[in-house]
């Protein structure tokens, strides 16, 4: 099987921890994971705002990409991108007609043999992941999959969409005891980050509070926007809580990394605002 | 030599305004094979019913054509005619020319040719036609109701009070079905078991009604009154000819912390028991699943204790073959609590119960007595939420249709709670309100206006635990779709109704139709919802479609109401419209080959093997035979035969073919 | 070929189409009289035989209809004969003959407009086809 | 024609293809051998060049010239129970000439006037045969399913032909006008014909000794008839199509066949007597049930009672149908069994 | 004596079987069938190349039924033709042996279920060139295809030697011999040839196992086999069904799937 990777605008930026740690698993994990050729941005939220044509044009061009050298399936780590490649996938092969005019403007055609995959199911496809666990990740952590990384249900066919299980079922795998909690698909706020910071405070902070309530550790999280609204937001949502909410946000890759004994600078950990202390992340250490 | 009449109905002016009937009749006259033909105001009218018989007699006519309207309109009338003047009702055959031409149609030269071609068309089949006689089947008067609720209940009485022998089996260890879970019902609030027990206890004295509790269909063979039935008699591990109900063993039983099945696994019960105190039979049955002697092999507490030594470890299940006529399917459905709506929490949180559990709190014969205690704690709940649709009405997540007893059971539940707990607060989450029924609106109205019960327009998005309270998340969609958040302290699904775990493979053994959520299949949904596809097998209850309690017993009733009709005669006459298998004399016997490919495409399992034997008992071949009472003449096998060894009367091979030659050639092939 | 009147022999079933069409008729929606009807208990009744015989006594085209798929009235009929025809077009076009001239059809009891439609349509594109020659030359003696 | 000089002459290729060309530009039906797909059989031709020499024999025989596959004998109409009849009008009938045939196949049409005139003329086989002329091109090759010569026949034979072709190599074919048909056709175009010189006819024809003597079959079959376990020995493997009768240039058993209704015409379409339903009797009885039977009476018929009753041999020797029987049934190796066992 | 030859003298010996059904040497360099009864006739048995019958076709033969059970040399077509008969009735199980030549001796094959082993183990696809042909007919074009088959089909002789060579055309009364009605013209004229054609066709939809006796057979060479590898193909196409691979009654055209494509239907 070969898969591709697409990592798309964040994993260049703002998270580049992500992407970093998602590599450094990779290479631990001996998989290679290429590049979609000449790759574009995935129009985001901006594009299907504006213009459903483009909304549909820019993902399509990736696959279109990924298609041409081959690549059987795409790994997109971003929930956002995700969403958005997965859709247009579905919605080309729906109708032969709207394939044929978004191949006819991006000037390539896309065929349909290219698969989108998450970072979620990628993982969960690593068989006996649980030998590569160096040193379990023995916290309670709240799995977080926010909104796009299950839903639209009918289109990603990923899980159950309101109470999905694989990034617990891989937290487990990882020696982490993942609590039962009500907000693992609830919104972060999301696009919010930048125009109504008021309403991301507060999502955010329902989240989190709700987390550490239940005696989470860590939150663990496989989307950029996520991790952005949960860490780097976090001043106003402890100004909107009035009180300092510490439990660090870290990228399922990140964990895995750490399970595996992968050093915390690889994984980039030191990127995040909300410090992830890590001593020594073992089952001694409690200090992450 | 064929003598033919066509008569030819001007509909008042529905056919001759568009239609020359003059020239149709004269172009008919000229078909040959025609001895007469005439046109008339109204055929349909009792002097036009009287040309036709007149002229059958004084013309001496072999057959005859009306030309008139659809023959699903008055071929019956027609036929009826016909026989009155002695002539065979199957020699009688329709030409409409009225829905299928002069309604459909301009006036003009075109619409009166095609009425004449299809009068040519029905002439030549016509001409084709073979006396038939009626089918006589014997009727054995027996009828079998499957299922023991309120609607086997019903049927098995109403079947019994007419004079016939039913034998009633149930799969549990006592009638009753679900309800006798429930504990008040709608809309009147009138217990369930009280009105109920009186006729579970008629049943078990009724001298037409043999019944087999804790009893199982095993198979099924035959065809309308003559079915031929074999029931598993689950063992009891008892005799019940000894067994008194005194309920000594129950109490010694040393097993005692078992999910009760009938409080819906909030009660327990030991390994001996009888589903509840007013139980019929009221005799136990030992589970051998958790009994502790056949888990360990030592105990037989229950045989020390039992005052008649009834007790019988060995008993083996036993097969009763019985011949019916008649089958009543009252199977019932459930209520599933699977994972539709994981989020609900169902399963993870003990206080977010079903509607069934939620009946069995607030049934006095239930766990709490009656009392409105949650399952965690036995605290007294202050705010209970009722979500209703919990997987009805949702293709995405759920079942696509309406559950339909669901919007009036939980405004029922809001009610009961309020009645239990005077300063409660219940909440009912609904996306529509449902209540189409004698006094349901009323019903509901009342929870909602004078009961004090919360109605929320809207769904619920999920339901977790906090600080010990249920936090049920939603939207209320009538006041803007407001995200709220409500603090429960029992959270009560309306799940959806679903059919029986069993009902396709159940389904399958009795070869009657099922849709896709295995429910029974009607043979009509409007004009034959009582009967199914399978002639002698009849629905009553939600084994066909949710349903409730009024709607099950009248369609028990109405189930009954066949059944006692097809029992009112000795012998069973139908049409003739079915398929035959050809037989002819030694050497050939038949020119079936006996490859059997109509038998997978019959629907109705009609087509038997019959082995042809000489004189000596040699066997010669081995033939197709099509059995008449199930045979519904559909004619797939016809099509299906490459011998042309099968022929439907009615449809004849010859007959289509004339038609077919007749319609093209205008005038030419009339042979 | 404007003068051309097609012959279309409609084979339907008793209990959808031909319920159907005579809902057409109590609605008094109109349509090509071309079209002539010949009724059968079921789709799973017709023999693939009487098409052959159609279109050899002079057909120009040919209307199959029964009930939708889960609707026939004796249950399985329909998918019998859907099967049928599945195989009988593919080898009719394999012989070079245009199933474009048979019309297969699903109208039931209550689409009397469906029906109306139906034989417009077909009426009209048999006409635009013509008259079915090529078929129709195989009548009478081959040798003389 | 027997007993009649044969007029010898020559002929050369040219000039027989301007003689074909003449029959056709007369109206003349002209059948011949031609090669279509890998298999030689009659059809219509329009010029020598579609004709086929170099094969030893066609799949089918010539008889379809005089006794097609379907023919109609009358029409019909019915009008208020009374039936009018049409008869055909036979000068309508092509004029034919068969061209290419072989000497087995041109003797062949004594057993088919036999068969069709014993009770009484057929009037339309009779019409159709007196406008049909044999132009019989002469063997050079013989192959193992043949055996003329067994049943009165050769390579070269001159009987039944009107004119007999022996192709002498290099173009040159000598014409051997054997009978009235023959010499008019001769001389409608004599100026193609040249003297025949002295060609050695012999030399050109295959050879092919005779393998049985024809009377010792008759007589062994006689002996044979009430010998049911010979038959089923031998027709073991016949699978009872009717591929060797339809082939046969000599086998007659026709059906008749009415088509239309009130209006319509009765057919004559070929039968065989290898079919089960050949004698099925509607009450359902049949003479004949066993393949066994058929199989005995295709071989008794042309063997003993074709001699027997129209005094002439119902066998060519020409192998047609062992060549198309797909089950491999070699009349030859057949009949050479019954003449051994005779008893 | 080969293994072949060495098994029908057992069986022959021991009075297993009454009769072999093989293949002997034919004229003209080709097989024809063979019934050995005796043992001492079993080294006349051959078995190669040209040994191409379906000899299946005469276990319908009262003729032959009545020599007493049989074993039968079978071709790979031979076996799905047995399974494809079984399937319809017509034969009992343990009531024959089927002889299979192969590499390791000969197998004798009596029950349903070895026969379903031997014939899963083997090929029964259509070959590239079998299917390769018939997609050249598709792209014919419809004109070219209606005049191939009108050229073909007025050679046809009504001879119904396709009929009687073929083991599933076992009908002891054809649909050619219904008269009332008539549904085939008896004459051999275009329109009887073509109906006959399709009828024999359709008749085998489903359960033709593509032995290509009926083309071998046709004196006049019409390629029969055409017909049916067509219908072969789009049984499986569009039903996922393929004929004697199960002696089990499965006949793809009485049986449905409520999903079966419906593209071309109103």
């Amino acid at each position: 099987m070969k898969t591709g990777f697409y990592p798309g605008c964040s994993m260049k930026g703002s998270a580049r921890e992500y992407s970093e740690s998602l590599l450094a698993v990779a290479g631990a994990l001996g998989r290679t994971l290429p590049e979609v050729p000449d790759w574009n941005c995935c129009g985001a939220t901006a594009a299907h705002n504006l213009d459903p044509d483009l909304a549909l044009a820019l993902p399509a061009r990736i696959l279109a990409a990924a298609e041409n050298v081959g690549m059987e399936e795409v790994l997109v780590p971003c929930a956002a991108c995700y969403s958005r490649l997965k859709v247009t996938r579905h919605e080309l092969l729906e109708d032969e007609q709207l394939r044929q005019r978004i191949s006819g403007l991006v000037e390539a055609d896309y065929r349909g043999s290219t698969e989108v995959l998450n970072i979620l199911e990628w993982l969960s496809r690593v068989p006996e992941l649980e030998k590569h666990v160096k040193k379990p990740f023995q916290r309670k952590v709240a799995c977080y999959y926010g909104c796009l990384l299950v839903r639209p249900a009918g289109i990603v066919k990923f899980d159950r969409p309101e109470d999905p299980q694989t990034m617990d079922l891989l937290m487990r795998k990882l020696g982490a005891e993942p609590i039962d909690w009500a907000f693992k698909t609830e919104c972060c706020g999301a696009g919010f980050s930048v125009s109504r910071t008021d309403l991301v405070a507060k999502l955010s902070g329902h989240i989190l509070e709700d987390a550490v309530s239940r005696g989470a550790e860590a939150m663990i999280v496989a989307c950029p926007m996520c991790h952005l609204n949960l860490d780097m937001r976090r001043p106003n949502i402890e100004k909107r809580a009035g009180k300092k909410i510490s439990i660090p946000v870290i990228y399922i890759t990140q964990a895995l990394g750490l399970a595996m004994g992968l050093p915390a600078k690889k994984l980039g950990l030191h990127r995040h605002k909300v410090a992830v202390k890590i001593s020594a992340a073992n089952a001694a250490a409690k200090d992450i | 030599m064929a003598r033919i009449g066509v008569f030819i109905c001007h509909c008042g002016e529905n056919i001759s305004a568009t239609v020359d009937v003059k020239k149709v009749a004269a172009a008919a006259a000229r078909i040959p094979g025609v001895a007469h033909s005439v046109e008339y105001k109204y055929m349909c009218s009792d002097p036009g019913q009287q040309l036709v018989k007149n002229a059958i007699r004084e013309k001496n006519l072999t057959g005859v054509v009306v030309a008139a309207c659809s023959p699903r309109m008055h071929e019956p009338t027609f036929r009826r005619a016909c026989a009155e003047a002695g002539l065979n009702p199957f020699l009688c055959e329709m030409a409409n020319i009225r829905e299928h031409c002069s309604w459909v149609h301009e006036k003009g030269d075109a619409t009166t040719e095609k009425a004449v071609d299809i009068v040519r068309t029905l002439v030549a089949k016509v001409k084709k036609n073979k006396a038939l006689q009626p089918i006589q089947v014997p009727v054995t008067k027996v009828a079998l109701v499957i299922g023991g609720g309120i609607a086997g209940i019903q049927s098995s009485l109403d079947i019994a009070n007419a004079g016939h022998r039913v034998i009633l089996v149930e799969r549990e260890p006592s009638i009753g079905g679900h309800m006798s879970q429930l504990s008040e019902t709608f809309p009147t609030l009138d217990c369930s078991q009280c009105i109920l027990t009186p006729r579970m206890v008629e049943v078990a004295q009724h001298p037409n009604i043999t019944l087999y509790s804790y009893a199982e269909l095993e198979s099924l063979d035959g065809f309308i009154g003559n079915f031929k039935a074999r029931i598993r008699k689950k063992a009891r591990s008892l005799d019940e000819t000894l067994c008194t109900g005194c309920g000594l063993c129950m109490q010694k039983c040393p097993t005692r912390r078992i999910p009760s099945e009938f409080d819906a696994g909030l009660g327990l019960r030991p390994a001996i028991y009888v589903p509840f105190p007013q139980a019929v039979p009221n005799k136990p049955v030992i589970d051998r699943e958790h009994c502790t002697y056949y888990r360990t092999g030592k105990c037989r507490l229950c045989e020390k204790i039992c005052p008649t030594q009834a007790i019988r470890f060995d008993q083996p299940d036993e097969i009763v073959e019985v011949d019916v006529g008649a089958i009543v399917l009252a199977t019932g459905f459930d209520i599933k609590h699977s994972d539709f709506f994981p989020e609900y929490g169902y399963g993870r949180y003990p206080d977010v119960i079903d509607g069934l559990q939620f009946e069995r709190l607030a049934s006095a014969s239930g766990p709490t007595l009656g009392e409105m205690r949650r399952p965690s704690d036995g605290k007294v709940p202050e705010t209970v939420v009722f979500i209703a649709c919990a997987g009805s009405r949702d293709p995405a997540k759920g079942i696509e249709y309406c559950s339909k007893i669901c919007c009036m059971y939980t405004a029922k539940h809001a009610m009961l709670y309020r009645h239990k707990v005077h300063g409660g607060k219940p909440y009912v989450f609904y996306m529509d309100v449902r209540a189409g029924g004698k006094m349901y609106e009323e019903f509901v109205r009342r929870a909602m206006e004078e009961e004090g019960v919360q109605y929320v327009r809207g769904r619920v998005s999920r339901v977790f635990e906090r600080n010990g309270k249920l936090v049920v998340k939603g939207a209320d969609t009538l006041l803007g779709a407001r995200p709220i958040e409500i603090e429960a302290d029992l959270v009560v699904l309306a799940t959806a109704a679903v059919a029986q775990p069993g009902a396709e493979e159940l389904a399958q053994k009795l070869h009657v139709s099922y849709d896709t959520h295995q429910f029974f299949a009607e043979a009509h949904p409007k004009l034959r919802p009582v009967e199914t596809n399978t002639a002698g097998i009849f629905l009553a209850g939600a084994c066909q479609a949710p349903k409730d309690i009024p709607e099950s017993v009248a369609q028990a009733s109405g189930a009954a109401a066949k059944v006692a009709a097809l029992f009112s005669q000795a012998e069973l006459v139908r049409d003739p419209l079915i398929a035959v298998v050809d037989r002819q004399a030694p050497p050939v016997y038949s020119s079936c080959v006996g490859c059997f490919l109509c038998q997978s495409a019959c629907p109705y399992q009609a087509i038997e093997k019959e082995e042809i034997r000489g004189r000596d008992g040699q066997l010669i071949k081995t033939v197709a035979k099509v059995n008449p009472g199930l045979c519904q003449g559909c004619g797939t096998c016809v099509a299906f035969c490459r011998t042309k060894s099968i022929d439907i009367q009615g449809f004849s091979h010859e007959q289509v073919h004339a038609e077919v030659l007749a319609l093209l050639n205008r005038g030419e092939r009339d042979a | 070929m404007p003068d051309f009147q097609p012959k279309i022999v409609a084979f339907v079933c008793n209990w959808c189409t031909y319920a159907g069409a005579d809902l057409t008729g109590t609605s008094r929606m109109k349509y090509s009289p071309q079209v002539s009807i010949i009724r059968f208990p079921c789709t799973g009744r017709i023999d693939f035989m009487l098409l052959l015989k159609a279109f050899a006594s002079g057909a120009d085209g040919i209307i199959v209809s029964g009930c939708h798929p889960n609707d026939c009235h004796y249950s399985s009929g329909n998918f019998h004969a859907r099967r049928r025809w599945i195989i009988f077009r593919g080898l009719l076009d394999f012989l070079g003959i245009d199933v474009s001239r048979v019309q297969f059809s699903w109208v039931s009891a209550a689409e009397g407009a469906k029906w109306a439609q139906l034989v417009n349509e077909t009426s009209e594109r048999i006409r635009e086809l013509g008259p079915f020659t090529g078929y129709q030359r195989l009548r009478g003696l081959g040798v003389g | 024609m027997k007993g009649m000089e044969t007029d010898k002459r020559s002929i050369q290729r040219e000039a027989l293809a301007e003689l074909m060309a003449q029959w056709c530009s007369e109206g003349k039906r002209v059948l011949a051998p031609k090669r279509s797909g890998g298999k030689v059989d009659f059809d219509r031709v329009t010029s020598l060049s579609e004709v086929s020499f170099d094969h030893v024999q066609t799949v089918q025989s010539p008889k379809s010239a005089v006794f097609p596959r379907v023919e109609e004998l009358f029409s019909f109409r019915s009008t208020d129970g009374r039936v009018e009849i049409r008869e055909r009008n036979l000068d309508t009938l092509p004029e034919t000439v068969v061209f290419g045939l072989r000497p087995c196949d041109a003797a062949a049409f004594a057993a088919l006037e036999a068969i069709f005139n014993w009770d009484g003329p057929d009037r339309l086989f009779s019409a159709r045969r007196a406008r049909t002329t044999l132009v019989t091109v002469a063997c050079s090759r013989a192959d193992e399913f043949c055996f003329c010569t067994s049943v009165g026949g050769g390579p070269g034979a001159v009987t039944g032909s009107d004119i007999l072709l022996t192709d002498l190599g290099q173009g040159g074919f000598l014409a051997e006008i054997a009978s009235a048909k023959g010499r008019e056709l001769l001389s409608a175009a004599g100026s193609l014909f040249g003297p025949a010189g002295d060609a050695d006819k012999e030399s050109r024809l295959a050879k092919l000794p005779a393998v049985f003597p024809p009377d010792a079959v008759a007589a062994a079959l006689a002996g044979l008839f009430a010998e049911p376990a010979f038959w089923e020995e031998q027709s073991r493997r016949c699978v009872g199509c009717g591929a060797c009768a339809y082939v046969c240039p000599t086998c007659a058993c026709f059906d008749i066949q009415d088509e239309g209704g009130a209006t319509g015409k009765r057919l004559r379409c070929w039968d065989s007597c290898g079919f089960g339903l050949f004698t099925l009797h509607t009450s359902g009885h049949n003479p004949r049930p066993l393949q066994s039977q058929r199989w005995r009476q295709r071989l008794m018929h042309k063997f003993s009672y074709m001699p027997e009753r129209q005094g002439v041999l119902g066998c060519v020797g020409c192998g047609r149908c062992a060549r198309a029987c797909p089950v491999d049934m070699n009349i030859l190796e057949h009949i050479r069994a019954i003449a051994e066992a005779r008893p | 004596m080969n293994a072949l030859q060495e098994k029908a003298r057992e069986l022959l010996a021991t009075k297993t079987v009454r009769v072999v059904i093989g293949y002997g040497p034919g004229s003209g360099g080709q097989a024809r069938a063979l019934f050995v009864r005796e043992a001492a006739q079993a080294r006349e048995l051959i078995f190669d190349e040209t040994c191409l019958q379906n000899l299946a076709v005469y276990l319908m033969k009262p003729d032959v039924r009545q020599l007493g059970k049989a074993a039968l040399v079978a071709r790979p077509a031979t076996l799905r033709t047995l399974l494809q008969l079984a399937a319809e009735n017509q034969l009992e199980e343990n009531s024959l042996l089927a002889l299979v030549p192969g590499a390791d001796g000969v197998l004798s094959l009596s029950t349903f279920s070895a026969l379903e082993a031997q014939v899963a183990s083997q090929d029964n696809e259509l070959s590239v060139a079998e299917k390769s042909e018939l997609e050249k007919f598709a792209a014919m074009g419809l004109d070219a295809r209606r005049e191939f088959w009108q050229e073909q089909f007025s050679r046809c002789l009504k001879c119904y030697a396709c009929r009687a060579a073929c083991p599933l055309c076992y009908c002891t009364r054809c649909t050619v011999e219904c008269n009332q009605p008539q549904w085939i013209p008896v004459p051999a004229h275009d329109l009887g040839n073509l109906e006959w054609n399709v009828m024999r066709a359709m008749h085998l939809a489903g359960r033709c196992t593509n032995c290509g006796d009926c083309s071998r057979a046709c004196p006049v060479g019409i390629p029969l086999y055409l017909l049916n590898q067509k219908l072969i193909l789009d049984v499986s196409a569009n039903f996922n069904s393929r004929s004697g691979m199960t002696a089990k009654a499965d006949h793809s055209l009485s049986t449905f799937k409520p999903d079966d494509p419906e593209d071309f239907i109103k």
